[in-house]
């Protein structure tokens, strides 16, 4: 089935930034466009159906006549696959940065470059997502990388040049590193397509080659999700852009950490040694993610650290490689996703009026914001994986994986980590809204009102009714989570 | 415990761009981490040798405390530090997944 | 023979250039070294994929209008016996326009931090983060 | 078949060469030479198109950014 709504998901987006582009300096018009253009981006994926898309003539091609190699089915086109992941997965993309969008055209001043960068940034991850082929899966990695840079470089201030010089140049890094990876692969088996690869790949794992591949492959998918070596890169990333925007990013984050190690699980998913570099890499960002969080002395950072450690959980929930492992790493990425926004969000209007967000300069907010301190409340023990909430439901799901594949020391660190998550939040929670600042003078005092902007409101809003909702009621989402993970796994 | 309370803030006080009791708390957190990592790298090994050397572990971390101002000053932003990690990775990467892992 | 061998020192040739980029990006103080660094890993990742496509021996895989035409009777197959693997020379086109435009953005935020901390050292200019 | 080995060997000398130069022009000047033997190995290896992409991007685009660079910033590596 050929369906033809796919493609519109990733050439809309990419039009909506070259319009913006141009509409840069009509303020009203870079409004009113982006909040269309945003509407339109959450509407293709509920309207199209599921399918795949071919880009090419050929669907099908019998065997090399030379040389006698017989593969099942090759695509000689670059395919798209829509499905129920594909879709959750893009939508929540969207959603979240729906909210980026609104916020900023809240502001006084609209830009349109900024915004352009936003388009390009979503439809390279939606590409990401959906992409069945693994050269068009690193072109628009590499296009997401220069997207978020120049994201972060809007901001203007040198620290945010800092952040996007490391990024960029470790992104070069890892872009060559996966691209070698796809040359090997090549190389070896002629095909670039995954499902090919992988019906292709069936008795090679001891090849060296592709030894070296996986290798190759795994320090790319490193970089991208932001684990070990690369965790303070990416959470210098998240925490130099403007807290609305470090949403949408931690955001991306973790839906190309997921499609990532997906297309891993699906190529090598037979391989232990893949899996335990996985886990150790995922279990030590976990843990340092966690104490960096905690020592912090800027809610901005504390946050950012925050979100990479939680980007470390889900990566080891997918480094199980079982069944229960994978869908609980999906679930608990998408639930993450939308908690760790509506922190953001909260500390974005933190930002807004404050200008700051470093805890020596804040304090004693209750009285002024009860509004803005009940929906961080909301969003820190959501992340936590405090009950009624959603994160509850995977992170219970993801130490149950730990414990029922054999790796019970993995169960009770993972528990360790959710603490130290909760420990630094609420240590953020405290020094902001409830300890009294004695040393702000009545001059530095912050001006702060209970008055949330209305997009940000509605924003939040909807945030905390996604998180209680699927926190209550997991099982309609998750057991599709869990039938798709089924068969991502169920090749090997 | 106390007395690595103590011993622990004291340190902390005199040394730290860091506040002292989430200084503490990530302190304690490595001391669980560190053997319970370790048992995870060396699941192959029988019962008794694994907790002899979690043991050794545990009081290596204990003595060499405060360690949190070191993990803070190595995961910093400088972009040399950064370059450090990611090199040793790489290398260890490489290794694991064409020499295998033990 | 020496077709495999133009093959092999390829390959050497693309790894020694990866090589000499990662040491420019990791022990090279200058940012526009490092720079340079990066587009020179860029070079080696293309370099292999295109000593993969060569196939030693063979024609360049650009088919005439003559040949196209008389696709059916037995030359179109000759040639495609014959020509080296174009798939990869696809590849590298997009990677050397990803990669100019990396560049590009990467000199840009080169001259942006040079006009704050007047200085291309790194070391100068992470010096804040060190504590 | 010589001219393959000798424009390998122009490629990592010039490389090294140009990482070596404490003027960063003469650094341009150099990976210029390296993009441009980098487009007639793809040439010799049978890549034209790429060959004619590289050698614009290579010898000409990517050391114009570098030298606008250069200009804007300081010419001599401290």
């Amino acid at each position: 089935m050929n369906s033809e709504l796919i493609p519109l998901m990733v050439v809309f987006p990419l039009i909506s930034a070259i319009i913006l582009n141009v509409l840069h300096g009509k303020d009203k018009a870079v409004r009113y466009y982006g909040t269309l253009a945003m509407l339109v981006i959450i509407a293709i994926p509920l309207l199209t159906v599921y399918g795949n898309h071919l880009f090419g003539a050929h669907s099908e091609i019998s065997t090399s006549p030379q040389t006698g190699i017989q593969i099942p089915v090759i695509d000689l086109a670059i395919e798209y696959t829509f499905s129920f992941l594909q879709r959750v997965l893009v939508i929540i993309l969207a959603v979240i940065a729906t909210f980026a969008v609104l916020i900023h055209s809240g502001e006084k001043k609209a830009s349109g470059s900024y915004l352009s960068m936003i388009m390009l940034s979503i439809a390279a991850v939606s590409a990401v997502v959906m992409a069945n082929d693994i050269f068009n899966m690193f072109v628009f990695l590499e296009i997401a990388a220069i997207s978020q840079a120049a994201i972060i470089i809007t901001m203007g201030r040198p620290d945010a040049y800092k952040a996007a010089f490391k990024y960029l140049m470790y992104g070069g890094v890892a872009g060559a590193s996966i691209l070698i990876g796809i040359a090997l692969l090549l190389g070896t088996f002629g095909v670039l397509n995954i499902t090919d690869l992988h019906n292709a790949m069936a008795g090679q794992m001891s090849n060296p080659i592709v030894l070296t591949a996986i290798g190759l492959l795994l320090i790319g998918w490193l970089f991208e999700s932001g684990l070990f070596p690369f965790h303070t890169i990416k959470s210098n990333l998240y925490s130099s852009a403007k807290p609305d925007v470090g949403a949408l990013l931690q955001t991306e984050t973790k839906i190309v950490l997921i499609a990532i190690s997906i297309v891993l699980i699906r190529l090598f998913g037979g391989f232990s040694n893949m899996s335990a570099v996985m886990l150790g890499l995922s279990l030590i960002t976990l843990v340092f993610g966690g104490i960096m969080a905690l020592v912090q002395k800027d809610f901005r950072r504390l946050v950012a650290f925050a979100a990479v450690s939680q980007a470390g959980l889900v990566g080891l929930s997918m480094g199980l490689g079982t069944e229960a492992g994978v869908s609980a790493g999906i679930f608990h990425a998408v639930n993450d996703a939308l908690a760790m926004s509506l922190i953001f969000i909260t500390i974005y209007v933190l930002y807004d009026r404050a200008k700051t967000t470093e805890f020596s300069k804040l304090g004693g907010l209750l009285t002024k914001a009860p509004t803005l301190a009940f929906l961080q409340i909301i969003g820190i023990l959501a992340v936590s994986g405090i009950p009624p909430f959603n994160a509850y439901q995977s992170e219970y799901r993801i130490i149950d994986a730990a414990f029922s594949s054999g790796y019970p020391e993995l169960g009770v660190i993972v528990i360790l980590g959710t603490i130290l998550t909760f420990v630094a939040l609420m240590k953020g929670f405290y020094l902001t809204f409830l300890k009294e600042n004695v040393t702000i003078t009545a001059k530095d005092r912050i001006f702060m009102t209970n008055k949330i902007p209305r997009a940000t409101m509605l924003a939040l809003v909807i945030l905390v009714i996604v998180c209680i909702g699927i926190g209550v009621y997991p099982s309609p989402f998750y057991d599709r989570i869990s039938d798709a993970a089924m068969l991502i796994v169920g090749g090997w | 415990m106390d007395k690595l309370y103590d011993f622990l803030s004291e340190k902390l006080k005199s040394l730290g761009p860091v506040h002292v009791g989430s200084g503490i708390s990530a302190e304690y957190m490595l001391l669980a981490f560190f053997p319970l990592a370790f048992v995870a790298l060396v699941r192959g090994l029988e019962n008794v040798t694994v907790s002899v050397l979690a043991i050794l572990v545990t009081a290596m971390v204990a003595f060499s405390a405060p360690l949190v101002l070191k993990v803070a000053r190595e995961n910093s932003d400088h972009y040399n530090v950064a370059s450090f990690y990611i090199a040793i990775a790489m290398g260890l990467i490489l290794m694991i997944m064409i020499g295998g892992l033990y | 023979m020496s077709g495999d061998a133009v093959q092999l020192w390829s390959f050497v040739t693309a790894g020694l250039l990866v090589v000499i980029g990662l040491y420019a990006i990791i022990f090279m103080d200058n940012m526009i070294k490092k720079i340079v660094g990066a587009m020179l890993i860029g070079d080696g990742a293309n370099l292999i994929l295109i000593t993969e496509g060569f196939k030693p021996g063979s024609i360049v895989p650009i088919i005439s209008e003559k040949l196209f035409n008389e696709g059916t009777n037995g030359l179109f197959q000759s040639f495609a016996d014959q020509a080296s693997n174009s798939l990869p020379y696809a590849l590298v086109l997009t990677n050397i326009v990803i990669g100019a435009s990396t560049l590009a953005v990467l000199l840009g935020i080169a001259i942006k931090l040079y006009q704050r901390y007047n200085s291309l050292s790194v070391n100068e200019i992470f010096k804040e983060e060190s504590q | 078949m010589i001219i393959e080995f000798v424009l390998m060997a122009v490629i990592i000398i010039t490389t090294i060469l140009a990482l070596m130069q404490r003027d960063l022009m003469k650094m341009v000047v150099i990976i210029g030479i390296e993009g441009l033997g980098l487009a007639f190995l793809y040439q010799r290896l049978l890549a034209a198109d790429v060959a004619i992409t590289q050698a614009i991007l290579g010898s000409a685009l990517i050391p114009g950014l570098i030298i606008i660079t250069v200009l804007k910033t300081r010419r001599m590596q401290e």
